[in-house]
């Protein structure tokens, strides 16, 4: 069978972020896939060092548009870390909160993606339609559907009243039940479970050896949880299951982030019940003490690792920021062996990537005076086609004079 | 964190201990900042049976990064490891930077490529060991020898306005 | 002709096909695009449909500053789009680079690459701000066409 | 001058056209309420064909132009002389004779052909695996299919349409035992159709647009519209089999009942939209090899038990 190396993205309807894939095919089956990222590369660990920490929570919060309040938690405490600061317990709590119904609009939206790449778009319709009970929740606690600015250094900048833990509450019972809903419909329907099981296996030892994180691992029966085994911000006084799975392929990936769905909302539960009075935030020195500290955080996705580095002024040495589709990544290369095409967008979507996490790194302010000049259509155009026409020996022009001509 | 204040508890003791009898030398460079954070700072040329040890004695069999630091005349690397119980162990051991080789630990943790691409490509990293691999993060057509990472490196103009200026 | 002229501008306002393009943006704005579909919002009432390819799609909706990596894909899709083709760009890093404006990898808004037809701010824009941004798009639409 | 005005106009091109894009406005909307979605307005499908219409056209370069451009009218004209056959609300279709059967069937195949050589020019990547597709699966629903419309003839034994109507408008009791063979018609024609649970030659997640990822403009407008027309001349088709019943009326009764009948069909399909997941290729080879085709044999098998026992 003759090979051929089908190139998928950046543009693809299957892919909501931009990376390509080159995958070489014989006939319908995988053979050869390698991944080419950077795409999303906005450069922001070398923009943190430029700002300072105040701002910088602003920026990190704008790494990834479905886990802001993780990326910004993360750093947030390993700011707290190195000034030492003393969180108030309330603070904790409300973060912990807001993490948890963060993780459920994710999961929801994850299923319904899930369901569109798999062509079951009824799947979509409605878990996107009760996703919207979430982000009203998230829209009058916060004050924004998404990328909510509730961290500051030392707390939390806005506080939960009665009026918001009661709509709360109702809101996680209705989304209890329609969970059991979605889960049961997981558990029936037989087309969608044929779509899914035994697609993009991934064994115990490869997830543990690859470095898989998240629902990724916990559906190849590694028991890792960053809540439980590293607790940081209230986890260490809620009690939860961490859910894990022996499917090893996207179905048991589906089950784990619903039985996750399912632990979020005891969690809600249980931290709105014992949640303590008290001030909401302290005030943090504006110069932080220099020193280091790990911080990591259970993301939707896996564990998210923050490091940060400050040296006594305001603004921070070094931030690193390793994003938890990072080092799922790895492992997508060993679940499309022997997979076959139509497989492709659902093993990449299983992993939930979030490209926009993954590519953020290094950018520096321009310098000089900021000229703001318009570029002449033209000469954009013509430039593409020249690099065209060398790097991959396809001659636009002649379409371009087919253009121009049936524009006149 | 409230146990934060408390400082570290008994078992990252035990292994600072264990770490500092193994390797004498280590004695001052090790500190356990909090729960289950110890950082240790190693000789460049130790780094590698340090790491050894940290991962067949105590342990340490998930590597979370690597990252990359610019401390001016020499370029530092940190290995976050971590293992089940959460512990997480960060050694860290510094190159001059003229000549910033370090060796790859894919042998110990595969995952540990695309961190070490990174490093290559932002700070300009060296790395031994490491096979040829699709370029990350920079564009292909990134000007050679530019690593944003840095201290000293400002960014010029972007190329769309330098062709225009 | 004119009924002809008048009828084809109807049809062209009453369905345009959007085709979605995240450059690099951190995808918080192609989250609401999709959820503007989904049913509370339903772009559909419009006769807006989500198209694969950039040949059936007459309205490129853009989202993220564009980094240096994918302007050249942004410029090869528009090319790849049949004629009358509009651009939308989503969220204030899609108008003017936004939170990234200034970074050496980042082009700092899509007007800088395409002529944009509409912007829609907002961080992430929200359903109500695209679908907004659409109606007011196709209005301009109709505007144009009495004004010729 | 009449045939002429029944081939373009009545029963002809314009009607199914019209009817093609109203049943596409019907399965559209359906299958948004059904997602609880408001789904378009009335004027959907035809604001879509205006629009592609005026839309400019490219062909891609390597694209052999003539064939590009064949592809769509050899589709839709396909699909409409088949609808000539089919004894819509009258009993006597406009052209019958005996064996129009098989023509039929043949007729409806050739737009899958025609998606095979579209997306096969278009030399897009995409459009060729989708191209292959479509024919892999072609081979997968055709032979139930057939042997389902068959078994009817056979207890009719006639091989014409029309016959075959007025036989069961005759002595209805008979249909009872086309059941089996209705339901595998109805699964076939979602293949033939490619509604959603086999629409992997144009899997929008997968390959992009399949076949028709090069088409735009006009070439676009006129595969759709060949896609419509299908789907109401196959529910046609299954309607004159399976449920003949009132063919005799004529008159505005007639066409109401056999406008009824295809809506059903239609709605039929747009419900099986919504709640299946699209199979993979593989999985749809098995499943029609699996399960459809046994049971199109036992179809044949009671038609010709049962013609066993009306001959004595």
């Amino acid at each position: 069978m003759r090979k051929v190396v089908i190139p998928i993205g950046p543009q693809h309807p299957a892919l909501k972020e931009p990376e390509s894939f080159n995958v070489t095919l014989s006939g319908e089956r995988i053979m050869a896939f390698s991944a080419r990222l950077g795409y999303n590369h906005r450069g922001i660990e070398k923009a943190c060092e430029e700002r300072t920490y105040l701002q910088d929570v602003y920026l990190i919060e704008r790494i990834c548009g479905i886990c802001s309040h993780t990326h910004s938690t993360c750093f947030v405490q390993a700011v707290e870390e190195i000034a030492a600061l003393e969180v108030p317990r309330r603070a904790l709590y409300i973060r912990t909160v807001i993490g948890e119904l963060e993780r459920i609009h994710s999961h929801l939206l994850w299923l319904g993606v899930a369901g569109h790449e798999v062509g079951f778009d009824t799947l979509l319709m409605y878990t996107w339609r009760d996703r919207e009970v979430v982000m009203d929740i998230l829209a009058d606690v916060t004050g924004n559907r998404v990328n909510y600015g509730m961290n500051t250094i030392g707390g939390v900048r806005r506080d939960l009243d009665a009026a918001h833990i009661k709509s709360m509450l109702k809101a996680v019972d209705t989304l209890e039940d329609r969970t059991k809903y979605y889960i049961q419909v997981a558990r029936e329907e037989r087309t969608l479970i044929e779509r899914l099981s035994k697609v993009g296996t991934l064994t115990h030892e490869d997830a543990v050896k690859l470095g898989a994180v998240g629902p990724t691992a916990r559906a190849s029966g590694v028991d890792r949880d960053t809540r439980r085994d590293d607790p940081y911000a209230a986890y260490g006084e809620l009690d939860f299951k961490v859910v894990t799975d022996d499917h090893n392929d996207v179905y048991g990936r589906t089950l784990v982030r619903m039985g996750e769905l399912m632990e979020s909302y005891k969690i809600i539960r249980q931290a709105i019940k014992n949640m303590p009075d008290g001030p909401i935030a302290i005030k943090s020195p504006r110069r932080i003490p220099a020193g280091e500290a790990l911080s990591r955080y259970e993301a939707p996705r896996g564990e998210d690792v923050h490091y940060v580095k400050a040296n006594g002024t305001d603004r921070p040495e070094r931030v690193k920021v390793r994003a938890p589709t990072l080092a799922n990544l790895q492992t997508v290369e060993k679940m499309l062996e022997d997979g076959q095409l139509a497989d492709l967008p659902i093993v990449i979507a299983a992993i939930d990537p979030c490209f926009s996490c993954t590519d953020r790194s290094i950018v520096v302010r321009r310098s000089g005076v900021r000229s703001k000049n318009m570029i002449r259509w033209e000469d954009l155009r013509s430039r593409g086609i020249e690099w065209y026409r060398e790097n991959r020996g396809i001659d636009f022009a002649k379409l371009n004079r087919k253009l121009s001509d049936r524009m006149r | 964190m409230t146990e934060a204040i408390v400082g570290a508890t008994a078992k990252e003791e035990a292994i600072r201990q264990k770490l500092v009898e193994r390797f004498p030398f280590l004695a001052d460079k090790v500190r356990a900042t909090r729960p289950r954070r110890i950082f240790a700072l190693v000789e460049a040329k130790d780094f590698e049976n340090v790491l050894v040890f940290a991962i067949q004695e105590l342990g340490f069999t998930i590597l979370c990064t690597i990252t990359g630091l610019d401390d001016g005349p020499t370029l530092g690397f940190v290995y976050h490891i971590t293992r089940q119980d959460g512990i997480t162990l960060n050694i860290q051991y510094d190159v001059p930077k003229e000549n910033p080789v370090i060796n790859t630990v894919t042998k110990y943790f595969p995952p540990a490529e695309i961190y070490e691409r990174e490093l290559i490509d932002l700070l300009g990293a060296r790395v031994e060991g490491l096979g040829e691999g699709v370029r990350y993060p920079l564009p292909d057509d990134w000007p050679a020898g530019e690593y944003p990472l840095r201290k000293d490196w400002k960014k010029k103009i972007s190329d769309t306005e330098a062709e225009n200026a | 002709m004119k009924i002809m002229d008048k009828m084809v501008n109807w049809a062209r306002i009453k369905s345009p096909w959007i085709l979605h393009f995240n450059t690099g943006a951190c995808n918080a704005c192609d989250i609401e695009i999709v959820a503007s579909l989904t049913p509370r919002y339903d772009l559909e009432r419009f006769g807006v449909i989500l198209k694969g390819t950039p040949r059936h799609a007459d309205v490129l909706v853009c989202s993220g500053p564009v980094t240096m990596q994918i302007k050249d894909r942004l410029k090869r899709i528009y090319d790849q789009m049949p004629e009358p083709k509009f651009v939308i760009a989503v969220g204030s890093c899609a108008c003017s680079g936004g939170v990234f404006d200034g970074c050496y990898s980042v082009e700092s808004g899509i007007d800088k690459v395409l002529p944009v037809s509409a912007y829609i701010p907002g961080c992430p824009a929200s359903p109500m701000a695209i679908i907004d941004g659409v109606a007011k798009l196709l209005a301009s639409l109709e505007a144009k066409e009495e004004g010729k | 001058m009449i045939a002429l005005f029944n081939m373009l106009v009545f029963p002809g091109f314009l009607f199914l056209a019209f009817m093609g894009l109203a049943c596409e406005y019907i399965d559209r909307k359906l299958y948004a309420r059904l997602q609880n979605r408001v789904g378009p307005p009335w004027f959907q499908p035809f604001a879509d064909f205006i629009k592609l219409a005026a839309k400019e056209e490219i062909i891609p370069e390597e694209a052999n132009p003539r064939m590009f451009k064949a592809m769509p009218v050899f589709a839709i004209t396909a699909t409409i002389t088949a609808s000539f056959y089919i004894p819509m609300w009258n009993a006597r279709a406009l052209l019958s004779f005996n064996g129009d059967l098989i023509v039929t069937l043949y007729l409806l195949t050739i737009p899958t052909l025609t998606y095979f050589l579209g997306g096969w020019y278009s030399t897009s990547l995409y459009s060729k695996i989708g191209a292959v597709r479509s024919l892999t699966q072609l081979f997968a629903y055709e032979v139930p299919l057939l042997m389902a419309i068959l078994s009817p003839a056979l207890i009719a034994n006639t091989w014409s349409l029309s016959e075959m109507a007025r036989f069961y408008n005759a002595h209805p009791p008979y249909l009872l035992f086309n059941m089996i063979g209705f339901a595998i018609s109805i699964v076939a024609l979602l293949g033939k159709l490619e509604k959603v649970p086999f629409d992997i030659p144009e899997a929008e997640t997968e390959i992009v647009a399949g076949t028709f990822t090069e088409y735009s403009g006009r070439l676009l407008a006129m595969f759709r519209l060949s896609i419509d027309i299908e789907a109401v001349v196959g529910s046609a088709l299954l309607a004159a089999v399976y449920l003949p019943f009132g063919l005799g009326i004529g008159g505005a009764m007639g066409f109401g009942l056999f406008m009824m009948k295809v809506l059903l069909i239609i709605s039929i399909l747009s419900l099986s939209r919504t709640i299946f997941a699209r199979l993979r290729i593989d999985q749809m080879i098995e499943f029609c090899w699996k399960y459809v085709s046994p049971f199109a044999f036992l179809q044949i098998l009671i038609s010709l038990i049962l013609k066993g026992a009306l001959a004595r």
